[in-house]
């Protein structure tokens, strides 16, 4: 096989190429790469990679850089020098200031208010998709599963870190909408209400000028 | 605009080609709110077939004037009384800076478009590291403060999503009237002088007026006064009164 | 606060060590980081960042290795050299990024000269319905939600991933509109063809019925 590879020409990739294609697949890598998979990516000899990973390992040795080239037992790896270890810590560990996008805080409002909601509801309060706010809010942990509507689909409801973040007791704290409704005479319920806007807005309003 | 211009159309009121008709609308020649423009279209697709290819270029270009067209019928539709003395006194200068603006939009933007793909190809290979960082490095996460959120904003949403999107008044357009007693009416003038036929009744009249029509003529026959036989289905509908009249009224009539 | 900084003593931290801390959190981070963000992060100072930055630049120069450091959506991060492609492709069968079909491409010029803008006004400039190329859009995190209008349509802007997968620091560096305008003259010229297109032919050819 080895042989067979030299043959091809493109096995004639100088040293130096070769050394940098190792390098950003080891980069892109979530996983060692052993030898024989880097020859097959970079089409070279086993012995060329290996001189290849040599010369990387002495640029990449450890204490002089950030980044380190690991032999583990899977094959290559590269990995962070541990002096590097706190401030990656900081900075991985920096509070989550992540704030709601307007999809994210539409959606929350909306299972705040109705809960139990299922998504095609906020979907169609909404007017788009929900499901990736949705999703973002259930893996933050502000809303959980509340069990299935009557057509079967998932509901869900705030959880206790919802009322924890927003600094209240209960969900009666929640501000009374009655201040931001811009149609305060109106009678009907709240999720008939939102329903209606949602499809009157699914035709798209008019366009500004 | 050259492909698009030399586009031969044929419709009721206006044959001829559509750069032509571009300039008789700008002129006010053509009344904008008399044209079908879904048969403008139409000229269109069956020009794209007969050619049996897609000049791209051409096809956006004729979209965008089409556009144009409509949004400008539309306005025309919808111009309040108030409004009278500006979109329907439009000049024809002023609708071509319309048309103008529309088609440099919507230029700029294509244009634009192709350097946003010169861009991304000028990209390509380059790849990012997609690795979430290991798990130790992530174990002191921090959770976020209590009371760190605003609950107003909630409120605020709730209040967005409960407002009505402006709803547009039709009132304007001319809802034709047709009214059951106008067309039996009508019917019984026609049937006191003998036997005719639907399409005879209707006329060149527009669609609500036939489906009226067709409403009187049921009332009609569940009163007795009149017999109607089809031969065929979509075939035409003989009409005459229960006591049968004597043809030779028939004969005046078809005269 | 700079004074504040040197008078830490991890401010005493020496440039070597300082870039290698960088090239580690540049290495670990899924996202760009800004200058702020590293200094934090090393507990350093944005100007010994700053220059840390440079002598990485100088040793990940294009060219010289696999790995490259771009400024990149706001902040530094490290990518693949491109001539590294055709060995990534093999070693990860999926491609890098779809093109872009002429729909999505210009539906993602509107949004990303005029955002925030909504589907309707979008729709009004291509002449057509946009709704499928922004879903997609949507869909591959090249544009985001960004709130709502004054008519309550859903209004989009680009994400940090179009600038990224764009090569652009900032949406400043996208050349202004204006520059594919035509000239006046040709403005003109445009106008009078629209207004005189078939003037010639309306003397004497066929006239309204």
């Amino acid at each position: 096989m080895e042989t067979q590879v030299q043959a091809d020409p493109e096995a004639a990739i100088d040293a130096d190429a070769l050394a940098s294609t190792i390098e950003a697949l080891l980069f892109l890598s979530p996983d060692p790469l052993s030898a024989s998979e880097l020859a097959e990516a970079a089409q070279a000899g086993e012995p060329e990679v290996q001189a290849a990973l040599g010369a990387l390992a002495s640029r990449y040795v450890p204490g002089a850089r950030g980044i380190v080239l690991r032999e583990l037992a899977g094959g290559y790896t590269f990995a962070t020098d541990p002096a590097t270890e706190d401030a990656a810590r900081r900075l991985f560990s920096r509070p989550r200031t992540a704030t709601l996008t307007p999809a994210q805080a539409e959606t929350l409002a909306i299972v705040a208010y109705l809960q139990p909601v299922s998504r095609p509801e906020i979907t169609r309060i909404r007017g788009v998709s929900a499901d990736s706010a949705t999703t973002t809010l259930l893996e933050r942990g502000l809303i959980e599963e509340a069990g299935r509507s009557q057509f079967g689909a998932v509901t869900y409801r705030t959880s206790t870190l919802f009322l924890k973040l927003f600094g209240l007791r209960s969900l009666q704290e929640l501000p009374d909408v009655a201040r931001w409704d811009p149609t305060p005479e109106e009678q009907a319920e709240l999720r008939d209400r939102l329903l209606r806007a949602g499809e009157a807005r699914a035709g798209d309003g008019p366009t500004p000028e | 605009m050259t492909a698009v211009a030399t586009l031969d159309l044929d419709l009721d009121v206006f044959s001829g080609p559509f750069d032509l008709l571009l300039t008789l609308v700008l002129r006010e020649e053509i009344d904008l709110l008399e044209l079908a423009l879904a048969d403008v279209v139409l000229s269109y697709l069956d020009h794209l077939e007969s050619r049996g290819e897609l000049d791209l270029e051409t096809a956006t270009e004729f979209i965008v004037l089409i556009a144009a067209l409509l949004e400008l019928k539309s306005k025309l539709m919808l111009a309040s009384e108030e409004d009278d003395a500006g979109l329907l006194e439009m000049e024809p200068e002023e609708a071509a800076q319309e048309l103008l603006e529309r088609m440099l939009d919507a230029r700029r933007y294509r244009s634009a478009a192709g350097y946003l793909r010169e861009l991304l190809s000028s990209e390509e290979g380059v790849r990012f590291r997609h690795v979430p960082p290991p798990a130790h490095l992530r174990r002191t996460e921090l959770a976020p403060q209590e009371g760190s959120e605003n609950p107003e904003v909630l409120g605020v949403a709730i209040g967005r999503l409960l407002s009505m999107p402006p709803t547009i008044s039709l009132r304007h357009i001319g809802t034709p009237r047709v009214t059951v007693a106008e067309r039996l009416a009508h019917l019984r003038g026609l049937l006191r002088r003998g036997a005719f036929s639907f399409d005879e009744a209707v006329g060149e009249a527009d669609r609500m007026t036939v489906a009226v029509t067709l409403f009187a003529l049921l009332e009609l026959y569940k009163r007795g006064e009149v017999d109607w036989r089809q031969q065929e289905s979509f075939g035409e509908i003989a009409i005459q009164a229960t006591a049968a009249q004597p043809s030779a009224t028939v004969a005046a009539v078809a005269g």
